[in-house]
């Protein structure tokens, strides 16, 4: 029993990341219709914003002398946050204005296509051996780098269960998150404009809304949303290298398709779904077959239903 | 008489390949010169990824992201025949001969057991669409690549390794070559359409009878038997099998391919299959900055040609071939014949 | 009379290589309805999405309110005045009918304003009433044209630009459309019509154009179309 | 008498809770031109999916020449004789007005892809077999100058027509036209009315027409069935139909009547 | 389509030049195909550097009989294909006299066929797996290593859990992506329970996974005295947190994948009490040892990892058997490099066998607050 709660909070620590990433993708889906290949790149460019953030605001680690206090740790955790968000949001807002709006009126394919390149860029990029040495090193280069511990990590044990604030904060910030979308989304001018954008941006525009704001806003909410994921994640696994956002971008895709591609909710389940369940195989089948095995969830769900968990299947008007 | 008018012209891309072929390998290694043999092993082997990717990705209107995977079951079915079949030999035969046979037989094996795979995948492209047909199509890639990692008669991560060096100018050629016949052949028939139809509208394609679950299987199996063939081939270039060579990204590699080559279009796929290969081939020197150039050029030709090379045009579509051969459209089946 | 509301002056449109509109110049007086007649492919819709800025035109100019509005995008185009119920309708169908009226009043700020006039379209097809919290994908093509006309009210427009509003529609319900079209015109509304259904169209219209292959080839008051004996041949079928 | 063509007995469609026809009843003879109206949502277009195949009726029986086709998906019963075109054209868009004909003829074919990868000759037989009679249809929708355009860039009206010259091209017994005037003029409707006659006269078919141009099915049914709220709520001759109460309160309003009959004339043949 | 022209003439004309190579009889080129992208891209660069370390440092002792040793490198991406056509063209088209690489056995195995039909000597600096240097049964007659082969280190760490530690239960976690790791795992296993120990759950992860809880948590239950986790230092000290953010108390045991300084930077503590088994360690005194440590620091700054070591290892040897060999031809280096003894690397003193194994005495290292003391020295 102790062993299945124990997963229970792993399973829940891993799909609260995966939820985390798939909320920023299923926004960006929901109004371009668009696999944002380099989802999982901005998420992998937010860790590393938030990791020179913290050398540029010198963060200093729980256990330094005298440790830093209270509203130090705030102050500076809150820096890094907003920073890396703000990043990530210019650099969806630069990879839509530049990659993906010229094609928008092409076919579908052809997007994905610049997604790909763009996420190729950035990951290779970023494993160049640095060019900048100061103040930062810049490209990071293809080693792994630790994230600053921005928080002191406190751990809690009930009945040989233990989880920790880390977790709880990540579970709280992704429902927050979700509860905050799912307001815009449905409660918000700006939300039903991007509604309307996502069913046809041409209507859209004879209603008013000024489309390619609409758009460029989508992005740099997903990515800014990327951002703050990444911080979470690396705060509590504290290994970023510039790869590391290809398996997040990955899973990220298959909890929003498995939630429903678009559905906010969608991929607020998805992650938790599949985080258990890659954790629940791990745990007590052969955890070789874990990445297997998840996909095989994914794809049993998606045969029985087709639009994910909370899409919409609509059958087409004949 | 017919028949054999009829086998001729079926077989006559071969029979005026093969001879080039066979000598193309033989001044190759007359010369001494293998320089270019491997680098040449791979453009071909990636013509036949992207060739017959499109089958599924252009033809058919399919989007899947799991060649990877049938090339995977290709590899390590013909690694596994050739394996078996090291210490054997057809002793009427010289032993150069027997062995090109059996692996002609591994290759058939590959090719048939891909094709297999193919059904598998191909069932949930009845029930799904677009995206998320892609990511299970991705899924099921995956699932192959991780069953063969923990597979220890494959040999788990390392592979197999120690294979016979079977793969030559002449077998990629003539399997590029029936890749593209294949590819030409399905898109002027009956059968082609009937695909086409599927990419255009389900719904209308059902209702004039084109039994579309059928045919999106059919279209998958004959896709992946052909990456099975790719895989099988490139294995039996560098002696290995590794799970490694069929990762995700080396579908993701594929449908670049076709999408740079303008999607449906049988030459773009095959001119931007080997621009590509040799460009990266290019790029080498570059050392690490080669793949921020890749990358780089991807986006550009993307934003300055969205449509592909060819848009969804062939090679003599384009007006300087039309104005040269003046062809006569003497219907489907004179086409048939024609090209490529 | 003041000057038209809307002044078309030589509108060029290509499609990839093929010309779909080869100069057309039209005006729509202030407060008048101007229907636009022609077989298909003629290119009315295009005229339309032209006009609106779905599709970018290769010459000519748009003149809006006294204003070269030529270089606008379509949603600039709403906030002074413009409205445009698409081919097809353009309902947002993962929308509610409620939200989908709301979004023809994007641009508005007046909350009670809205409120009022959403209130007034409920009252114009009181069937919108009775569906206003139900996904708009569910109506029927009948409903999703009046909820199409409603929308197009909500931004208080100067000019409604109208395509095909009678396409699909059950006998019943184009008389109800055209009727509403009436009084909305009465109220001073400029309509630039596009319709099919050019007996209904030139009845209702002022003045009526006649569109052959991208070119406006006969012109006049809506009386005099429906007297001309061209008229009455081709797009008549008399 | 001969089998009938089709036979809808009690066919009912639910989505969910909702009843989109309710135990509709149609029988159609060889060569019968049928009309079916009523208003938008009514269930027109629910029944033509219910004949073809696309939805599966909840009750009831669809027979096509005397064959129960419950569950047959719509290539099967496509294969059994029963062809439509669609409200909003669903042409294959990016292909020729030939291939698009061609496509329709695969319903037919005999050889498989083995043929078409080896040219074997039955493959080359079939092509040309195919060819000729997709060039025919063509001609008989006067659409021959018109084969090797990409069907997208076809004005309208002759979408409209490949429409009916790719259903035709099936081989059916049965010819489902849903809304074929949508988006014409009046003009071009009463050529329509002509090519619908002279298809039926040269096909020998039977067909189902949706229409809400009353001119147009009234001229051209000779039986109208009017549906409302998926429930047939009148049936018989168009001078029949036109002048029952309940047609008119649903369907065709009181304006309708007084309107029509001075402005525009009935054309001849019509009762 | 002139677009279509123009790239198809660049691309041409880009092959052309690349294939033009500039021959010039006073230098020495050798080949270095590693990943210098991808994911294991940390690893090639590593080993590229300690290369570019041993050929800075032979030319300035004025380089071989006289000729300056150039290096040039070649990105697989860490894709047995693309070793295989790296290998190709550095031995065809740029003439090199001796090629260094793979780091992974994988892309190893994909070169070494090409090394041996072309009679150009391969030294691989860091793969383990047996085959490598195997062609079925015969040695392969090009390709030697400078590193210890799986069965060695997991043999090695087997002996050690059982017999020095008295250890009986023993979980392993392995990463089912990495024949490396795949390799001491099994043979860790093969032994241990030959000597009389139980494995008590044997799970796997995959390199760059983000979360080992799952596999941790399940380990946790069956209570093992040691978990064994070989595999690469960028997993290796994600998996030590969270073993104790779970509460495991217990040590981790690995091979020579965990060394690195980041490692320690990432464990933060979380591996004290554990340790693995090495070529060497930067504490040994040994100046050779020291000077490595400190010119590496100097150049590339932060501390050599054993791919560094081993590349510069790979790249020494080469350097002494060409200078010991008659001539610069294959065959003469060949011979050369399989006659070394006792050859003073910095990852040990090597000796290639017959089988073109490196012969040479592995260390084990305990980890004691965040810092690797050394523990023993285990002999082959």
């Amino acid at each position: 029993m102790t062993e299945f709660l124990q997963h229970l909070v792993n399973g829940l620590s891993v799909g609260t990341i995966y939820a985390l990433v798939a909320l920023g993708y299923t926004m960006v889906y929901g109004v371009l219709k668009l696999i944002n290949f380099a989802h999982g790149d901005v998420y992998m460019v937010g860790a590393f914003a938030g990791y020179y953030l913290s050398e540029l605001v010198g963060v200093r680690p729980p256990w330094a002398d005298p440790p830093p206090g209270a509203g130090e740790v705030f102050v500076k955790a809150t820096i890094v946050t907003m920073g890396a968000m703000i990043i990530c949001g210019l650099l969806g807002y630069v990879i839509e204005r530049f990659a993906y709006r010229p094609l928008r009126h092409r076919a579908r394919l052809t997007a994905l296509i610049t997604a790909i390149g763009v996420s190729f860029l950035l990951e290779f990029g970023f494993q160049l051996s640095p060019l900048v040495h100061t103040p930062i090193e810049f490209p990071p280069g293809p080693s792994p780098r630790v994230f600053p511990a921005l928080l002191e990590r406190v751990g809690y044990e009930w009945a040989g269960v233990s989880l920790s604030n880390y977790d709880i904060i990540g579970l709280l910030v992704a429902l927050g998150l979700m509860l905050g979308l799912q307001f815009i989304v449905y409660r918000t001018r700006f939300g039903t404009a991007m509604r309307a954008v996502s069913f046809d941006s041409e209507v859209a525009g004879l209603m008013g809304i000024p489309v390619n704001r609409i758009i460029s806003w989508t992005f740099i909410l997903g990515s800014a949303l990327a951002a703050a994921a990444a911080v979470i994640s690396a705060v509590s696994r504290p290994r970023i290298e510039p790869l590391f956002g290809l398996m997040a971008g990955l899973k990220a895709f298959v909890a929003a398709v498995l939630g429903g591609i678009g559905s906010v909710p969608g991929a607020m389940v998805g992650g938790l779904v599949l985080g258990l369940a890659e954790e629940y195989v791990a745990g007590y089948t052969d955890s070789s077959y874990r990445d297997a095995i998840a996909f095989t969830v994914l794809i049993l769900v998606l045969l029985i239903r087709p639009a994910g968990l909370f899409g919409r299947f609509t059958v087409e008007k004949v | 008489m017919a028949p054999l008018r009829q086998l001729l012209r079926s077989f006559l891309p071969f029979l005026v390949g093969v001879p080039v072929l066979l000598s193309a390998q033989w001044a190759m290694e007359y010369s001494g010169s293998q320089a270019y043999t491997l680098l040449l092993v791979t453009v071909g082997v990636n013509v036949i990824l992207a060739v017959s990717l499109n089958v599924v990705n252009g033809a058919t209107g399919q989007f899947s992201l799991g060649h990877a995977g049938f090339m995977a079951v290709g590899a390590y079915t013909a690694a596994k025949i050739t394996l078996g079949l090291a210490g054997f030999k057809l002793s009427f035969l010289p032993a150069a001969v027997s062995d090109q046979l059996f692996f002609a037989l591994a290759l058939a094996a590959a090719m048939a057991a891909a094709g297999l795979a193919g059904v598998l995948v191909g069932l949930p492209s009845l029930r799904l669409r677009g995206d998320y047909l892609a990511i299970v199509t991705l899924g099921f890639g995956e699932i192959i690549r991780s069953v063969i990692e923990n597979m220890k008669s494959l040999g788990q991560a390392t592979g197999l390794s120690g294979l016979p060096l079977r793969t030559n100018l002449v077998w990629v050629g003539v399997s590029a070559l029936a890749t593209v016949v294949m590819a030409r052949r399905l898109s002027v028939s009956t059968q082609g359409r009937a695909l086409f139809a599927i990419r255009e509208d389900e719904v209308a394609a059902e209702a004039m009878g084109v039994d579309t679950t059928g045919y999106k299987v059919r279209a998958f199996v004959i896709s992946a038997a052909y990456a099975g063939l790719g895989g099988a081939l490139i294995a039996h270039a560098i002696l290995l099998a590794t799970p490694r060579m069929f990762t995700f990204v080396r579908s993701i590699e594929v449908v670049v391919m076709i999408v740079l080559g303008g999607l449906g279009s049988i030459t773009g796929s095959v001119v931007s299959a080997v621009v590509l290969t040799l460009g990266l081939e290019a790029l080498r020197e570059f050392q690490a900055y080669r793949m921020v150039v890749y990358a780089a050029l991807l986006i550009v030709l993307m934003l300055l040609r969205p449509q592909g090379i060819f848009g969804t045009h062939e090679l003599w579509d384009l007006p300087f071939f039309k104005r040269r051969g003046a062809r006569k459209d003497a219907g489907g089946a004179a086409r048939a014949g024609g090209a490529p | 009379m003041s000057g038209p509301i809307l002044e078309v002056r030589d509108l060029r449109v290509d499609y990839g290589g093929i010309k779909a509109l080869r100069g057309i110049s039209l005006e729509v007086p202030e407060g008048e309805v101007v229907a636009l007649i022609g077989a298909n492919g003629a290119g009315k819709t295009t005229t339309l999405r032209a006009i609106s800025k779905m599709l970018r035109p290769v010459t000519g100019t748009i003149r809006f309110r006294g204003e070269d509005v030529t270089r606008l995008a379509s949603h600039q185009l709403v906030a002074r005045g413009m409205a445009h119920g698409p081919e097809g309708r353009g309902i947002f169908l993962n929308l509610t009918v409620s939200e989908n009226l709301r979004l023809g009043a994007y641009l508005r700020r007046d909350l009670a304003g809205i409120q009022a006039d959403a209130e007034k379209a409920y009252a114009l097809f009181p069937i919108l009433a009775e569906r206003r919290s139900q996904v708009s994908g569910t109506l029927s093509g009948g409903e999703q044209q009046m909820l199409a006309v409603a929308r197009a009210l909500m931004s208080r427009p100067r000019l409604l630009l109208l395509d095909e509003p009678s396409l699909g529609l059950a006998p019943q319900v184009v008389e109800r459309i055209f009727a509403v079209l009436r009084d909305v015109s009465a109220t001073g509304v400029s309509l630039l019509l596009v319709e099919q259904n050019a007996h209904k169209a030139l009845q209702l219209a002022h003045r009526g154009y006649v569109l052959e292959t991208g070119q406006i080839v006969m012109t006049g008051t809506g009386r005099e179309l429906l007297a001309s004996p061209e008229v009455r041949k081709a797009y008549l079928g008399e | 008498m001969s089998i009938a063509t089709l036979e809808l007995e009690g066919v009912t469609v639910r989505f969910g809770g909702l009843k989109a026809l309710l135990d509709f009843d149609l029988v159609m003879q060889p060569g019968e031109l049928v009309g079916l109206i009523g208003p938008n949502g009514a269930g027109k277009t629910t029944a033509f999916n219910a004949i073809t195949g696309v939805y599966q009726p909840t009750e009831g029986e669809v027979r096509v020449g005397g064959s129960r086709v419950n569950g047959r998906k719509p290539h099967q019963i496509c294969a059994r004789g029963v062809a439509r075109t669609f409200q909003n054209i669903r042409l294959f868009r990016e292909l020729s007005a030939l291939d698009n004909v061609r496509i329709a003829c695969h319903a037919r074919a005999e050889s498989g892809f083995f043929d078409a990868l080896f040219l074997t000759g039955r493959h080359l037989r079939e092509e040309a077999r195919i060819l000729s009679r997709a060039e025919e249809y063509l001609e008989v929708m006067g659409l021959g100058h018109r084969r090797d355009e990409v069907s997208r860039n076809l004005p309208y009206g002759e979408q409209r027509r490949l429409e009916i010259a790719r259903a035709l091209a099936t081989g059916p017994k049965l010819l489902c036209l849903d809304e074929p005037a949508a988006g014409m003029n009046a003009a071009e409707k009463v050529e329509l009315m002509e090519l619908i006659r002279s298809v039926r006269d040269r096909f020998g078919i039977a067909i189902l027409v949706i229409e809400h141009d009353m001119r147009l099915v009234m001229g051209v049914s000779e039986r109208l069935l009017v549906l409302d709220h998926g429930c047939t709520i009148a049936a018989g001759t168009p001078a029949e139909v036109r002048r029952n109460p309940r047609v008119i309160e649903a369907y065709l309003g009181d304006a309708y009547l007084e309107e029509k009959q001075i402005a525009v004339p009935l054309p001849e043949g019509s009762p | 389509m002139r677009l279509v022209r123009a790239a198809v003439l660049t691309t041409l004309a880009i092959v052309a030049a690349a294939c033009q190579k500039k021959s010039a009889s006073d230098t020495i080129l050798i080949g270095h195909v590693g990943s210098l992208t991808g994911a294991e891209a940390s690893f090639g660069t590593s080993t590229e550097n300690g290369i570019r370390l041993a050929v800075e440092e032979i030319n300035a002792r004025g380089g071989i009989k006289g000729k300056r040793v150039v290096v040039k490198t070649y990105d697989d991406q860490g894709k047995p294909e693309e070793a295989a056509v790296a290998a190709t063209r550095l031995i065809t088209q740029d003439k090199v006299t001796v090629l260094l690489g793979e780091v992974a056995s994988s892309r190893s195995l994909a070169m070494a066929p090409i090394a041996d039909a072309n009679q150009v000597p391969q030294i691989t600096p860091t793969s383990t797996n047996p085959r490598v240097t195997k062609d079925g049964d015969k040695t392969r007659p090009y390709v030697f290593r400078v590193c210890f082969i799986d069965p060695f280190q997991g043999t090695v760490m087997a002996k050690f859990a059982r017999e020095n530690l008295k250890l009986e239960r023993v979980a392993i976690l392995r990463d089912v992506g990495s024949d490396y790791s795949v390799g001491l795992a099994d043979y860790f296993k093969k032994k241990f329970e030959e000597l009389g120990g139980t494995i008590v759950n044997d799970q796997s992860f995959k390199g760059g996974d983000q979360d080992f809880k799952a596999q941790l948590t399940t380990i946790k239950g069956k209570k093992p005295e040691l978990i064994y986790v070989p595999g690469y230092y960028t997993d290796v000290a994600l998996v030590a947190r969270q073993a104790r953010e779970l509460g495991i108390k217990v040590p981790l045991g690995g091979g020579d994948g965990w060394d690195s300084a980041k490692l320690y930077e990432i464990a933060q503590g979380a591996l004290d009490g554990s340790f693995f088994s090495n070529h060497y360690t930067h504490e040994n005194p040994d100046p050779l040892i020291q000077n490595f440590v400190k010119r590496y620091r100097e150049k590339f700054g932060g501390t050599p990892d054993s791919m560094a070591a081993l590349g510069y290892d790979a790249a020494q040897v080469a350097f002494a058997a060409m200078a010991r060999a008659t001539d610069l031809s294959g065959p003469a280096v060949r011979d050369a490099i399989a006659t070394t003894r006792n050859f003073p690397g910095v990852g040990g003193t090597i000796t290639i066998d017959s089988d073109h194994n490196a012969v040479k005495s592995a260390v084990v290292l305990g980890i004691e607050k965040n810092k690797a003391r050394f523990i023993a020295t285990v002999n082959p």
